[in-house]
């Protein structure tokens, strides 16, 4: 009780400096919001090129600090686990908070695999892509009529049930021990066992995976998806089967949770069932929509946002996750949308504003999004 | 009664009400007639105190409307009918016209107006253990009026009353407004169907892109070249 | 800039700071701080101050690699006491061993000195070695033949559940029932206690924590259950007492740290410790405490250095520590355990040692 | 030739019959309208054809098909298009997106090859775009495609309704109430647009309380009161029928 | 062993129930999955306990403390945490909460510090048993209280004027204003109330326990959500009926199926039961009009 004068102090100070951050950034957002709707497809294809080859020039310029590479790693994996989750509840308008068991599906199966039956990494990739995308048809299937809060409970069920099995079927998973010693991945003889490497093979995953949700937004199915997510009703009877979009939505979110898993396996060589809990579906909930719920440079931004901002507060390490809540509540008052909403890359601000002009009917809102 | 003077309105970007004055006088009906996205419902909700101008002033009986939070505003007997209906659609019927008598404690009273609306729309009368929300689009219409008739404003603002609403209906939504306004109520009205509102109303004012392009008595607008090719879709 | 780097040294303690067993890292750090205090207060080594510095992995093996990467890229930092569980060393090892930086760990996982990591130090013993220590107490001494298994559904937990089983049924004993609960999580344990009952056992063994274990002792005596319980080391705190009350009386558990149980330092450490942080130092605290001493010693003896510090724990032999003296085999500490009780609300050594 | 023809429809919420017995049909390039007072059950009537509801009793028949249980992306893929009374546009879409939308059902490309552009998607992904642009220009919106929707006013909402409506390519569209909230010379407009798109080839079936334009497009009007069909004839007739005047239109609703 | 099970599920159900009722009841106005109401629950207990133990209060002010002091807690982060957010998509209120979860969870550990710490023992906890079935002093009170609360907020909630007000903010707080709702007040009230419960129950269960702890509030949030789902979510017999089908399920399923499962079968029957009724037990499934 003694400190609390000091807790308080500190607290209010970091909310103030957060509040002036984010209230910048918030305009500098806009800013490039605006600047990226604006362009044109030559530019657009010049930056992205630009970004490319920074992105894959990183490692090679922080070679010697492993522990940039490392974060950077894990940043990519979070890329992919928040362009999974996107798949779900940005396009499909489905709130699922039990997202991090399908990562759970992706890491457990490639650590079986590799450490009991010695098959390569680059079979136990798509077979945990695979089986992760199998539990989403299964998961999916029924639950996916429930609505909004409903789905949610039963999402964070299911994540929580898996993680149940996985501590109480130790003769398959050895239980909380874990499973050590999952060996690094060998391409005809070339092993992956540099943070270098790694690097490069979360690279081509999270490239993959932007490939995926790009095309299948600007497809019919994606025009389906975000259709049945801003109004079931309306899309059915636009010709529109929103089951058979939802559960395609999940299977598919499921899937890349399984690649991200069988990818965390491989590079941390050890599972436990602790890594995917609940709060770890909320981290990845968090990202979507910090980052824009839909937009993908938004889930990007977020995935890195919410990967670097405890590291670099680790050094506080008590007040670490006290800041990281008020960062939460701040950044959802100040920019509500997210960082790179849909809306804001769809046509600036001026759309973002009318768009909600709907929305505004009290709390009762959109169920899912 | 009301004076509204300078009112700018803003969302986000968008330049919604640009510099709007008008007064009405107690016991009158005004009406503001416009086109789509004209500002009309902007108006009514800054009124309410649900937007807040970026300049202006609007007083009711010498009181500044923008000091008050929008609940007092409707203490104050300023009360609106609102676009799109906005019953609630989790409560009946009668639930749902008792909340508009929220504020009020002369029960007596209540009872009576209770029966007044009932009176006025025999079709919620059959419908009063209803939920609101599964009323049809034109039941919800005569709800929301109801409702606002049971608040016993000394302002009524409609907006739109006619949307949805079967012939016979309007014409009944009119004479009640027109009763109304007999014994004391003061209105201001929006309306699309130009027609009725300018032979029911005393004052118009014509709204065009936020701003009043031009106002005057009811009776001489009607004739107005401007308006019967506009908004009377005279050739 | 270069004059602080050359007056400072750096250690660096990675335990759960926040999340569900922050208690214990905060209890970790403690110590460690009180160590380097003393030695900062008599001039440091050669000169230089020793810092510490503090991650959190907040017991998840997701966070752990994360933090041992920090410190491990991190030059200034020559040795690390941590990660607290298991889970978190498993996933972590890796990463220290590969950057040569000792560490000093009281996680318990076997699997952790498996001899690919010679890097990692354990100042506690292994589960396994508890837990034979424990049946054979139970078997042995308490005379004790069913006994019912209520664990914590962790590493540690279910690795004390396995070996303890093993070994006592080697024995003759038999287990009766094994019943499990979430740390942190569970706080209604009767279902199980319920069935427990029914089995009439003679001894109930809890591999757990204290707080977990106040509420099971709590609640097995509302519901009428008169058998003995034995715990590990992971309740030995002053918290059990706290927690648990007049239901605690009588457990007994194992412990590698005791006030009473007097080495060469024990009484002033005690002391400091309340005097500064006016609580009870618990078993953790005194292995934190002999981690950091350990690694002072080692930075004055071997050199200020990764390579120097690991070759004196290489080598060191009957280092004094204040819960006994420490020597490594096979990276794994060689001590034995006391056994402890509650007595009249105070935790003593009990009557019988092994 | 009968597009639709319902038979003896009936459909109760609880006690509360909304649509009672009710025959309709109609031709293949008729506009009939369906009028009646608030709460009479057309838009109930509606979404009993567009399967959204299913009857309580009765049949419907679209096209030589009985729609029995069928679902409403089935029903619309069919062939029966629809706007809503009270607007539904996707909101976060721009006009020509809602448009594109409306394809949907008339598309088939799957996950793969959508993914990774295969021939066959991307020819289908010209054509919608193609069409949707059609339509656009057809209906006077071009202008405003790449606007959000829901920003829009009124008037135009309802236009891209029927816009998204017309691109599902259907053989009978239903309209529910397309000039609410319109002043006169809007609703002018709309009468136009019904026309043409009529003079298109679609049949058409529209609820609307606006008389004038009832009057003006109709070329049958059914009444219901009720839920039961009370009148049914060209609009001179229905305009002096004493029931619909005395249930519906009032002395001055005539005019 | 069968009643005796029977009972423990009994007791532990009725605190599942005391949890959730004050959720069930912010999310029946606010609909918002109120992620925070375990740290609530929390925060109460740790101020009762800060009562009792540094201010030396005898057991009824600490409690009222309890209450007090949260409902402060809940009432600012109401007014600071979640207005902002209304008028933005549900999602972000959802997030606010969880931020709001994870600040009080570290906010308390700076504070009172991460260790647990004991509940004096205040009430003497005798054991009653009838039929087989067997109950302690406190586990009645909690369930006295559990039923006790039912009642009373059913009756605020459907009967009184304010109680209509409550519900006429949660469809649409815009209307709600142009009824002369003061929105704002009906809302802290709402966050007052319920955040009142949650402390009460976290007091409660803290001296059940005799043990608090800044992370007890992340299980009993989640059991809370649970059983308030089960129920029907912002039913307010809901909650109670399944906090007790959770609690005695639990009991049962730990008995006789397994330990290790435990939660587990929480919530496979929550999702059976969705899947027989996906808006839970006394829930009532609100169809859009088209
Ligand atoms: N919530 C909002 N966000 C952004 N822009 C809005 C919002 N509400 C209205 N507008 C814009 O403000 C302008 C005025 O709208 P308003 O609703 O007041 O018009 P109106 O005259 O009532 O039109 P209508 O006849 O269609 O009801 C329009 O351009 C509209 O698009
Ligand atoms: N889901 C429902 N539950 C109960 N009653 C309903 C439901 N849906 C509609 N009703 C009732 O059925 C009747 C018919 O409603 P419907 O919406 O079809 O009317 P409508 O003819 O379209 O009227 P309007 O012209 O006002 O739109 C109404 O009285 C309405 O209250
Ligand atoms: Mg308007
Ligand atoms: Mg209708």
């Amino acid at each position: 009780m003694a400190n609390l004068s000091r807790v308080l102090f500190n607290l209010v100070l970091a909310t103030a400096i957060l509040f002036g951050l984010i209230k910048i950034l918030s305009k500098a957002f806009d800013f490039v919001a605006r600047y990226i709707s604006s362009i044109d497809k030559k530019t657009k294809r010049f930056i992205n090129i630009g970004i490319a080859l920074m992105v894959a020039i990183w490692p090679i310029v922080f070679i010697n600090q492993p522990y940039v590479l490392r974060t950077s790693i894990i940043v990519l994996l979070y890329i992919v686990l928040a362009l999974s989750l996107n798949i779900v509840l940005g396009f499909a308008g489905q709130l699922s908070i039990g997202h991090s068991a399908f990562y759970a599906i992706g890491a457990y199966v490639t650590a079986l695999l590799t450490v009991n039956f010695q098959i390569s990494f680059w079979i136990a990739l798509p077979t945990s892509a695979l089986i992760a995308a199998l539990f989403g048809l299964l998961l999916g299937i029924p639950t996916l009529r429930l609505k909004g809060d409903y789905l949610a409970i039963t999402t964070i069920g299911f994540g929580e049930i898996l993680r149940l099995v996985l501590i109480n079927w130790t003769n398959l998973t050895r239980g909380p021990a874990g499973i050590p010693g999952i060996p690094f991945p060998k391409i005809f003889g070339f092993m992956i066992n540099t943070n270098l490497r790694y690097y490069y093979l979360i690279l081509v995953l999270v490239m993959f995976t932007i490939f995926v949700s790009y095309r299948l937004l600007n497809s019919r199915l994606g025009r389906g998806l975000i259709a049945v997510r801003d109004d079931e009703i309306a899309a059915e009877a636009m010709g529109i089967k929103s089951t058979y979009l939802k559960i395609l939505a999940f299977v598919l979110g499921a899937a890349f949770a399984g690649i991200a898993g069988s990818f965390f396996a491989t590079y941390i060589h050890y599972v436990n069932p602790d890594n995917f809990n609940y709060m770890e579906s909320v981290l990845i909930l968090c990202m979507v929509v910090l980052g824009g719920v839909g937009s993908i440079p938004g889930v990007i931004l977020g995935a890195t946002v919410l990967t670097i901002i405890p590291e670099a507060l680790r050094d506080i390490a008590t007040y670490r996750y006290a800041i990281y809540g008020i960062l939460l509540i701040l950044m959802m008052i100040i920019r509500p949308q997210g960082m790179l909403s849909m809306a804001s890359l769809k046509g600036g601000a001026k759309s973002e504003n009318s768009g909600n002009k709907k929305r505004n009917k009290g709390l009762r809102g959109l169920s899912g999004s | 009664m009301l004076h509204v003077k300078e009112l700018d309105v803003y969302y986000g970007g968008i330049h919604a009400l640009r510099g709007i004055s008008f007064d009405i006088e107690e016991g009158k009906i005004v009406t503001l007639i416009g086109g789509n996205g004209a500002g009309k419902t902007t108006t009514l909700r800054t009124i309410s105190g649900l937007v807040t101008p970026k300049e202006g002033t609007i007083k009711f009986k010498n009181q500044n409307l923008l000091k008050i939070p929008s609940e007092k505003i409707v203490g104050q007997g300023v009360v609106q009918v609102p676009e799109g209906r906005r019953i609630f659609v989790e409560l009946n019927v009668e639930e749902n016209l008792m909340m508009g008598a929220y504020l009020r404690r002369d029960k007596q009273v209540i009872d009576e107006d209770l029966e007044y609306v009932y009176k006025i729309f025999p079709r919620l009368k059959e419908r009063r253990r209803q939920m609101g929300g599964t009323l049809s689009g034109g039941e919800q219409q005569m709800l929301a009026i109801g409702r606002a008739i049971m608040s016993k404003p000394r302002l009524l603002m409609l907006d739109e009353p006619s949307m949805g609403l079967a012939p016979i209906i309007v014409e009944e939504i009119f004479e009640c407004i027109k009763y109304l306004n007999d014994n004391g109520l003061t209105v201001l009205l929006v309306e699309q169907n130009a027609n009725i509102a300018l032979q029911l109303a005393d004052v118009g004012y014509v709204i065009e892109t936020g701003e009043i392009a031009f106002s005057g008595e009811a009776k001489s607008l009607l004739k107005d070249d401007r308006v019967r090719k506009a908004y009377l879709g005279e050739e | 800039t270069s004059s602080s780097e050359s007056s400072e040294i750096y250690i660096a303690s990675a335990n759960p700071m926040t999340g569900d067993s922050a208690q214990f890292g905060d209890m970790k750090v403690k110590a460690i701080e009180l160590a380097l205090e003393e030695v900062n207060k008599n001039g440091g080594i050669d000169g230089k101050q020793v810092k510490l510095l503090v991650g959190d992995d907040t017991g998840n093996p997701k966070e752990a690699p994360n933090v041992a990467q920090k410190f491990s890229s991190d030059k200034k930092v020559l040795a690390v006491i941590g990660h607290w569980n298991s889970s978190c060393t498993l996933a972590a090892r890796g990463i220290y061993e590969s950057a040569g930086i000792p560490v000093i760990t009281d996680s318990v996982n076997k699997a952790i000195t498996d001899g690919t990591t010679p890097h990692i130090f354990r100042i506690s013993l292994t589960d396994t070695t508890q837990a034979q220590h424990l049946a054979k107490y139970a078997y042995e001494v308490m005379g004790k033949r069913k006994a019912a298994i209520l664990f914590t559904a962790n590493d540690f937990g279910t690795g004390l559940k396995e070996d303890f089983t093993a070994t006592f049924t080697e024995l003759g004993g038999e287990i009766v029932a094994t019943e499990t609960y979430f740390e942190g999580q569970s706080k209604d344990f009767s279902p199980q206690l319920t069935k427990i009952k029914s089995k009439n056992p003679d001894l109930i063994f809890i591999p757990g924590y204290y707080v977990e274990t106040a509420l099971i002792a709590q609640q097995a005596q509302s519901s009428g259950i008169d058998v003995p319980m034995l715990g590990t080391d992971g309740i030995s705190s002053e918290e059990l007492v706290k927690l648990g009350g007049d239901a605690v009386e009588g457990i007994k558990f194992a412990g590698f740290f005791h006030p009473e149980v007097e080495y060469p330092g024990t009484k002033e450490f005690v002391e400091a410790f309340r005097v500064k942080y006016n609580k009870e130092p618990d078993t953790y605290a005194a292995l934190a405490y002999d981690s950091a001493k350990l690694l002072l010693e080692a930075m004055s003896q071997g050199g200020a250095t990764r390579e120097g510090i690991k070759k004196y724990l290489d080598n060191v032999k009957d280092f004094p520590g204040v819960a006994g003296p420490i020597a490594f085999e096979g990276n794994d500490v060689t001590r034995g355990i006391i056994i402890l009780t509650v007595k009249d609300g105070k935790i003593v050594p009990a009557d019988i040692q092994p | 030739m009968r597009i639709l023809e319902t038979k003896n429809v009936t459909k109760a919420f609880g006690g509360l019959v909304a649509v009672n017995d009710v025959d309709f049909h109609i031709e293949e390039g008729e506009i009939v309208s369906l009028i009646g007072p608030n709460g009479a059950g057309k838009t109930t009537f509606f979404n009993l054809i567009t399967g959204i509801y299913e009857p309580t009793k009765g049949e419907i028949k679209f096209l030589d098909q009985f729609l029995k249980k069928s679902k409403p992306y089935e029903i619309t893929k069919l062939g029966i298009g629809r706007t809503f009374q009270n607007i539904r546009l996707f909101s976060s879409m721009t006009v020509l997106e809602n448009v594109m939308a409306g394809q949907y059902c008339r598309t088939k490309a799957d996950l793969f090859s959508a993914i990774f552009k295969l021939p066959n998607a991307r020819k289908e992904e010209d054509r919608v775009m193609e069409k949707s642009l059609e339509i656009l220009d057809f209906l006077d919106l071009k202008k405003i495609k790449d606007e959000i929707a829901v920003s829009l006013p009124y008037g135009y909402q309802r236009r891209v309704e029927i816009a998204r409506a017309l691109a599902t390519e259907p053989k009978l569209l239903l309209l529910d109430e397309p000039a609410a909230g319109m002043n006169t010379g809007e609703k002018k407009e709309m009468q136009g647009i019904i026309r043409k798109i009529r003079d298109k080839g679609f049949t058409i079936l529209v609820i609307e309380h606006d008389m004038k334009l009832v009057m003006g497009i109709s070329d049958r009007i059914v009444v219901l009161d009720y839920g039961n069909k009370i009148a049914e004839g060209l609009p001179q007739e229905i305009q002096h029928n004493e029931r619909v005047i005395e249930a519906y239109l009032g002395k001055g609703g005539a005019a | 062993m069968f009643m005796e099970q029977l009972s423990n599920g009994i007791a532990l159900g009725s605190i599942y129930a005391l949890t959730a009722i004050g959720f069930t009841m912010v999310y029946g106005i606010i609909r918002l999955i109120n992620f925070v109401h375990g740290d609530i629950y929390m925060m109460g207990a740790f101020f009762a306990l800060t009562g009792l133990t540094v201010l030396g209060l005898p057991l009824i002010p600490s409690f009222l403390l309890g209450m007090i002091g949260a409902s402060i807690v809940g009432v600012l982060l109401a007014k600071f945490a979640y207005s902002p957010v209304f008028k933005a998509p549900r999602i972000n209120l959802l997030l606010c909460a969880i931020g709001a979860a994870i600040f009080l969870e570290n906010f308390a550990m700076l504070v009172w510090g991460p260790e647990t710490q004991s509940f004096p023992t205040l009430i003497e906890n005798k054991t009653y048993s009838i039929f087989g079935f067997k109950a302690t002093t406190l586990q009645l009170i909690i369930l006295g209280v559990s039923i006790a609360l039912v009642l009373i907020l059913t009756y605020i909630v459907k009967y009184t004027k304010l109680g209509r007000a409550m519900r006429c903010t949660s469809q649409d707080m815009e209307a709600a204003k142009l009824m002369g709702i003061n929105t704002n007040r009906v809302v802290y009230f709402t966050f007052m109330i319920g955040s009142s419960l949650g402390a009460a129950a976290g007091v409660l269960v803290g001296m059940y326990y005799k043990a608090a702890y800044p992370m007890m509030g992340f299980t009993a949030g989640l059991k809370a959500f649970v059983s308030a789902v089960i129920g029907g979510i912002g039913n307010i017999p809901g909650a109670m009926l399944g906090g007790l089908i959770m609690g005695v399920s639990e009991s049962l399923g730990a008995a006789y199926i397994s330990s290790g499962y435990r939660d587990a079968i929480a919530f496979i029957i929550l999702i059976f039961i969705l899947l027989v009724k996906p808006s839970g037990i006394l829930g009532k499934s609100v169809k859009e009009k088209v």
